[in-house]
């Protein structure tokens, strides 16, 4: 391989953007323009993954560009925790655009090419996000990550399509300047420095009360991280088509927000002082909260993608509380629930997608016995349903059983009794689905008269990704091995 | 008081005392420019203004509480502060004592003029004055932006009735000021080229030159004042007064002194301050009559369009 | 001696005062245009009252006079009252457009006519 | 001729002025007003460069040196001022020929050409001299242009708004003389170096007092700082589009600049921040200006009216960096100065790019523009996130270093409602991207086309400008943080 890694590194970033231009050009041509969007994902998920061989060939890369600011840099470096986002990000990019071929196509959406440039901008701060090096540089591409998006929420263009893009932007928007940028400037009169170092860059004399306000502002300035009471964007930005619900709201987006949660967590502000501060508790019972509610609140969603996204709200509670229960196994299970859940979300969106496009049944009580029509589609939901519940075959239990060692290692019990409570709902407002859909029950008509599969482009990605949470069940090791390595940067202990 | 027609007379009247009141402190430039303008210009515009929106002003009165609250505030805080002033006169003032000495003690080596403010004016602050025309001119040039007519107005013919039927009465009016006219102009070049020794200057002579146009123009009527007149050219020697006192100083800077330094306009310095005060208070007067003059013109004739306008509503 | 070292001000202040509040308070345009006159007018009397000195004369060279009062505020007032001058004629050029364009040059009656288009 | 150019500099727009008498055609004399106007951009640069190398430039009129004669006196922060302003007004220039065509008479174009110069003039002396009476003077110029250039306005209540500007333009102008006679009087000069020197000898009587509230006061009503605003809405929003640009450009930024130097190398900093309670008084006004400001924005119909008061709002931000008494604070309202001036301009302009097309910029008639007007709107809705401060934005810069300012000064809450204030940006700034892009134009209407490229070039131009300073904030930073220093007294 001639280039360097860290040309790769910012062609990971650049491509996207360039090929936004190539999308443009070939705009009156669909096939081209796909055409251009899947080579450069196919690019982009070959280059992450030479990186990432790159990293556990223990290379160190780092990237520097000018300076914004005096003394605030736009730098990129490659740690475990961002190469796990990386992965994922570029990995479920491909698919689903592979997906959207199918889905857009057979859903005769308007304006495509405009859809296809956000995407790829979307994706380009994510990889950007996953690679900074220091928080500023993630302040920025989180923040254009955010306006790169509004125009795929309101994609539609109806009222209702803008009504959910006013309270997407709006919450985004206004918890990132009201209270992540407020956080980061604290921490740069404070600490002196914006760059992530593992074990936190406060020094021992930091006053813990002003480091644990800064804690709520960045909790709750995370706005993409979904903690109650900012999570209504993530319901709202369900008016966005199925793929754009499916990469960004299950993956890109809001694990952007749980992705910037554990790095300020691990890196800015160090587990060792995490476990002192004041604030943590009352972050840690906000979190459960927000887990037990929204899966409560999810239960009583009969819209799919509804739902999915109250689930998704309580899902990523369990990553922030991975993260603020500062303890080794907490921060493992933490990052890697984000590939767990991402892998089970968003096949759980294709299905979706693909049973609106197939029997336009977008509401939960329509699609009993639909499993007949669509055995695939179904099929594959429960495996995912499955994973985000949290048990064997599925990836999800992997994750969901080092969140509960976190809590017990951290003799947190209530949050542990709340994890499996939520566990439980998991399993209520998710399993019916898939069984109602194959076993209808007595004294239902069948009304999947002329109702086909989705179209083979949908079909094949959501196979791929149900498949890819089986699979990441059975090979936890390379994730697993990951997270770890984050701890071993940071200079923690762990049971191996 | 709720007739413009007074208002404006008396304000006239405020300005003749106020000047006189310049005279009893020794500011007899000011006193003279104040009487030529408080009494004089404005009160002129003001009347035309009058003559246009009609005398009488509607009675409602509102908010003198809040007004007088402001007004009483801001007095009190003036009187606040006179309290830790030098008294009035007291020669030991600091305002007397750090910059002006040298005025009065050196202008006269240093410049040649026997009145110190006009050697002030002229050349130590010079270009204050500078910005002075360029105000007075910007004044001209707006008033030129509001009034000119967009459309040629049918308004002519009126005004021009109503001059004639007002001069053909006043008889010997028009012979006696006719014969006057001559003597005001002469009376301003006296001014304009005085200005070294006793009162006077640029300025005042502008105004008194415009006088006896404005003069011309009530008793021959707009339009005749207007053949005699041109208009645009008018306009071009407003800013060719001011260009002149410009070019003035950018001359000094040719010969390699500073801008408006007239030290280097001539071999003996006094020799130059006398040539560049001369020259710039030329452009000073032609530029004020001028701008004066285009103002009141602007004003006069819109006076039949506005009464037309005014009926309409 | 402080009554009589300041009365001069005060009269000042007095007037300036005037002026102000007929610039508030007055609706018709005219009358502020002429209030505002009378404030500026003011301050320059009181700019001329400090260059006054005792005794002093009018500040023109001459013989046999040593003692003569200040003539920079003359200068300075020379150059307000042409800046006083043009601030009148373009005062006056717009109440002459308002008159035209509202046939009015009432404050209440303008605000009212605005008020209605917007 | 090197050493001319301070005068140079205010000289040259000053002669252009009535030259344009000469030029009977409006298109020559806007020819010809765009090369001055460009000449000065050029001399502001050199100045700018000599200023930064080698220090304060002073400059005697006629030779007679301060305090017997005037002198002009550039310093860092009077070139950085000068720079906003003949940039602003160059580019702003290139649209004026198509913009006013449209908006004013024919035989009143020539006229419009004079006293945009003469404004320009004003400005520019304001800035460079360093006599306090030459202020006065200058001030006048550009004011009374500016009162004429306002009154131009198509709309008849361009001429009442111009009248209450005039009235209140006025009013502070005297204050100020008032303000400047009194310092005469205790001090017996009228040079500001020599005032610095001379005032604290006088500092603790009660006359220099009242002379400094005079002059703070007649600023803010320059500034039109609340609650002294109620002026310049009005007045912004019926002028003709150039002149709206250029003013909410430049003008408060003189007033800001007044202020600064008044307080900083006049009156002496410890003077200014310890008489009299000015730094609360003025973070409180500068709050409470913010969000009151932007909240009438919210209600607005009318979109110029809207920006209007987005820029009263802005001067609150200024305001609140001023009274932080500290080099972060002062650093970040000079970037917010030139930051806003970049932001206000290439809004406004695509303002009048709108009213070229449709005729009007109510919020109403914005209906579908997202389509029609596909540059224009980009622009605006561009100009928008700087508004708010998005990353990679000039607006993010002074954000951050307002932030950062008041964190400093550990002024917490104040930092909270900086960027509260923001929020309300977002919303008036959203208000206008949903009209013209979610509502579908009025049926009936004829679809308006894309502006001309005299509207489009100097507008993107000013876009890229505030994308390209966002970025790259070497020149920016450096120029501000060199002028708030040396006002200071800190040798960088």
């Amino acid at each position: 391989m001639s280039i360097s890694l860290e040309t790769m590194l910012q062609l990971c970033i650049i491509l996207p953007l360039l090929a936004t231009v190539g999308i443009a050009a070939t705009g009156r041509n669909s096939n081209l323009r796909e055409g251009v969007t899947i080579v450069t994902s196919l690019v982009v998920l070959y280059l992450v993954i030479n990186l990432y061989l790159g990293l556990k060939a223990g290379e160190k890369i780092t990237v520097q560009w000018w300076e914004l600011l005096p003394g605030l840099q736009i730098s990129f470096s490659i740690e475990p925790l961002g190469m796990i986002f990386a992965l994922i990000a570029s990995f479920l990019w491909l698919i689903t655009t592979v997906y959207s071929i199918g889905y857009m196509r057979a859903h005769h959406e308007k304006n495509q090419t405009r859809f296809y440039i956000c995407f790829a901008i979307a994706i380009s701060s994510v990889m950007g996000i996953a690679f900074s090096g220091n928080l500023f540089t993630l302040f920025i591409f989180y923040e254009i990550l955010t306006l790169s998006t509004y125009p795929l929420v309101t994609h539609a263009g109806t009222e209702k399509a803008k009504r959910g893009g006013r309270i997407y932007l709006g919450i985004l928007l206004s918890t990132s300047v009201a209270f992540f940028l407020l956080a980061i400037v604290g921490t740069w009169f404070v600490a002196g420095t914006l760059e992530f170092t593992p074990g936190g860059v406060f020094d021992s004399t930091v006053n813990t009360t002003v480091a644990g306000i800064l804690l709520v502002l960045f909790i709750f300035g995370i706005g993409k991280a979904a903690i109650m009471p900012f999570h209504r964007w993530l319901p709202a930005a369900m008016v966005a088509p199925t793929p754009v619900s499916a990469l960004l709201h299950a993956v890109a987006v809001v694990k952007a927000g749980v992705f910037t949660v554990l790095k300020v967590c691990v890196f800015i502000f160090g587990i060792d002082l995490l476990q002192i501060l004041p604030s943590t508790q009352f972050l840690l019972y906000l979190a459960g909260a927000s887990v037990l509610l929204a899966s409560l609140v999810a239960m009583r969603q009969d819209n799919l993608k509804a739902r999915l996204a109250y689930s998704t709200v309580s899902q990523l509670g369990y990553i922030t509380i991975g993260a603020l229960l500062a303890s080794s196994v907490g921060i493992i299970g933490g990052s890697m629930h984000i590939a767990m859940h991402a892998f089970g979300k968003i096949t759980l969106f294709f299905c979706a997608g693909a049973i609106l496009v197939a029997a336009h049944k977008s509401n939960i009580s329509e699609m009993r016995g639909i499993g007949r029509q669509m055995p695939i589609t179904m099929v594959a939901f429960f495996i995912a349903s499955l994973s985000i519940i949290g048990v064997p075959p599925a990836g999800g239990s992997w994750s969901k059983w080092f969140l509960l060692m976190g809590t017990m290692e951290a003799a947190q019990w209530i949050l542990m009794v709340v994890l499996m409570i939520s566990s439980l709902l998991n399993i209520a407002y998710l399993l019916p689905i898939p069984l109602r859909a194959f076993f209808p029950g007595r004294g239902v008509v069948d009304n999947g008269a002329g109702i086909r599969e989705a179209p083979l482009p949908s079909l094949i990605a959501l196979c791929v990704t149900a498949a890819g949470s089986v699979a990441l069940f059975i090979y936890p090791q390379p994730l697993y091995k990951l997270a770890t390595a984050i701890l071993d940067i940071s200079g923690m202990v762990h049971d191996k | 008081m709720k007739d413009l027609f007074a208002v404006a007379m008396l304000s006239g009247i405020y300005g003749l005392l106020s000047a006189s009141l310049f005279v009893t402190m020794d500011a007899v430039d000011v006193a003279f420019t104040e009487a030529s303008v408080g009494a004089g210009i404005s009160t002129l515009l003001m009347l035309t203004t009058v003559a246009m929106t009609g005398r009488s002003e509607n009675t409602v009165r509102h908010k003198p509480v809040l007004a007088l609250v402001v007004v009483f505030v801001t007095g009190a805080l003036l009187i606040y502060g006179t309290l830790d002033m030098p008294y009035f006169g007291d020669v030991q003032a600091a305002a007397n004592l750090h910059v002006a000495p040298r005025y009065i003690q050196d202008s006269f080596q240093e410049i040649g003029v026997d009145n110190i403010v006009t050697s002030v004016l002229a050349s130590y602050r010079a270009f204050d004055t500078f910005g002075e025309v360029v105000v007075i001119f910007t004044a001209g040039i707006g008033v030129l932006a509001l009034l000119t007519f967009t459309r040629r107005p049918k308004g002519d013919t009126e005004i021009n009735s109503l001059n004639d039927s007002m001069h053909e009465q006043y008889l010997i009016v028009r012979i006696v000021s006719k014969i006057l006219i001559p003597f005001i102009l002469l009376f301003a070049l006296y001014v304009q080229f005085h200005g070294d020794f006793g009162p006077g200057g640029g300025f005042q002579a502008g105004v008194i030159f415009a006088a006896a146009i404005i003069l011309y123009a009530m008793l021959f009527g707009m339009s005749v004042a207007r053949r005699v007149i041109n208009q645009s050219f008018v306009q071009l020697f407003a800013a060719v007064g001011v260009l002149t006192y410009g070019s003035v100083g950018v001359a000094s800077m040719l010969n390699g002194g500073n801008f408006l330094d007239y030290d280097v306009l001539s071999d003996d310095p006094v020799a130059g301050q006398h040539l560049g005060i001369l020259l710039i208070e030329l452009g000073v007067g032609i530029a004020v009559a001028t701008v004066v003059i285009i103002i009141f013109f602007n004003f006069a004739g819109r006076i039949g369009f506005s009464k037309r306008e005014g009926n309409k509503e | 001696m402080m009554i009589l070292g300041l009365y001069n001000y005060w009269i000042v202040v007095v007037l300036m005062m005037i002026g102000l509040y007929i610039v508030i308070a007055h609706g018709n345009l005219v009358k502020k245009t002429v209030g505002l006159n009378i404030f500026q007018t003011s301050v320059f009397i009181f700019y001329i009252s400090l260059g006054k000195v005792d005794g002093g004369s009018a500040p023109i060279l001459a013989e046999g006079v040593n003692l003569y009062s200040n003539p920079l505020p003359h200068v300075l007032i020379l150059t307000a009252i042409v800046v006083s001058l043009a601030t009148t004629a373009l005062g006056l050029a717009i109440v002459v457009r308002i008159k035209e364009a509202y046939g009015s040059i009432e404050e209440e009656k303008i605000q009212m006519e605005d008020n209605k288009e917007c | 001729m090197l050493a001319h150019l301070p005068v140079l500099q205010v000289l040259i727009p000053l002669m252009a002025a009535p030259l344009c008498l000469f030029l009977r055609r409006p298109y020559l004399a806007w020819i010809f007003t765009l090369i001055v106007s460009g000449l000065t951009f050029l001399i502001s640069i050199i100045l700018l460069q000599q200023v930064m190398t080698s220090g304060s430039i002073v400059y005697a009129m006629g030779g007679w040196e301060g305090p017997w004669g005037i002198e002009y006196r550039i310093d860092k922060l009077s070139a950085f001022l000068l720079l906003i302003i003949t940039a602003m007004s160059t580019v702003i220039l290139c649209a004026a020929h198509t913009s006013i065509r449209k908006e004013i008479p024919k035989n009143r174009q020539i006229y419009f050409y004079i006293l945009y110069l003469f404004s320009l003039t004003g400005m520019l002396g304001i800035v460079s001299t360093g006599d306090v009476f030459n202020v006065f003077v200058f001030l006048e110029i550009s004011s009374l242009s500016a009162y004429a250039l306002i009154a131009l306005g198509e709309d008849r209540r361009a001429l009442w708004a111009a009248y209450q500007y005039l009235i209140m333009g006025t009013i502070g102008a005297t204050f100020i003389l008032i303000g400047i006679g009194l310092m005469y009087q205790m001090t017996g000069t009228l040079n500001m170096d020599d005032l610095a020197r001379r005032l604290p000898e006088v500092a603790q009587t009660r006359t220099v007092f009242v002379a400094f509230v005079f002059f703070t006061v007649g600023v803010c009503l320059k500034l039109a700082l609340f609650p002294l605003h109620l002026w310049l809405p009005n007045a912004y929003a019926y002028a003709p589009s150039i002149v709206t640009a250029f003013l909410a450009a430049t003008a408060t930024k003189i007033a800001i600049y007044l202020l600064i130097r008044f307080t900083f190398s006049v009156f002496g900093l410890s003077f200014s921040f310890t008489t009299l309670p000015l730094q609360t008084l003025f973070v409180v006004l500068g709050l409470v200006g913010i969000f009151v400001a932007s909240t009438a924005a919210i209600y607005q119909k009318n979109v110029k009216h809207l920006f209007a008061y987005s820029s009263v709002a802005q001067v609150g931000y200024m305001i609140v960096g001023y009274s932080m008494g500290t080099t972060i604070g002062l650093m970040a309202t000079l970037l917010h100065l030139f930051n806003h001036a970049l932001m206000k301009s290439a809004l406004f302009l695509a303002l009048g790019a709108v009213m070229y097309r449709i005729g009007s910029v109510q919020l109403s008639g914005f209906q579908g523009l997202g389509r029609q007007m596909p540059f224009t709107m980009a622009a605006i809705v561009a100009g928008g996130l700087s508004l708010i401060g998005v990353p990679l934005t000039v607006g993010f810069v002074s954000k951050w270093y307002l932030v950062l300012a008041s964190v400093e000064n550990g002024w917490w809450p104040v930092a909270v409602l900086i960027l509260l204030g923001s929020l309300l940006t977002i919303i008036y700034i959203w208000r206008i991207v949903e009209v013209a892009y979610f509502k579908d134009p009025i049926v009936g209407s004829e679809p308006a086309k894309e502006a001309p490229l005299a509207f489009l070039i100097p507008i993107w131009l000013l876009v890229g400008a505030n994308f390209y300073f966002g970025v790259d904030t070497r020149l920016s930073i450096q120029v501000a943080q060199a002028a708030s220093q040396s006002l200071f007294g800190v040798s960088p």
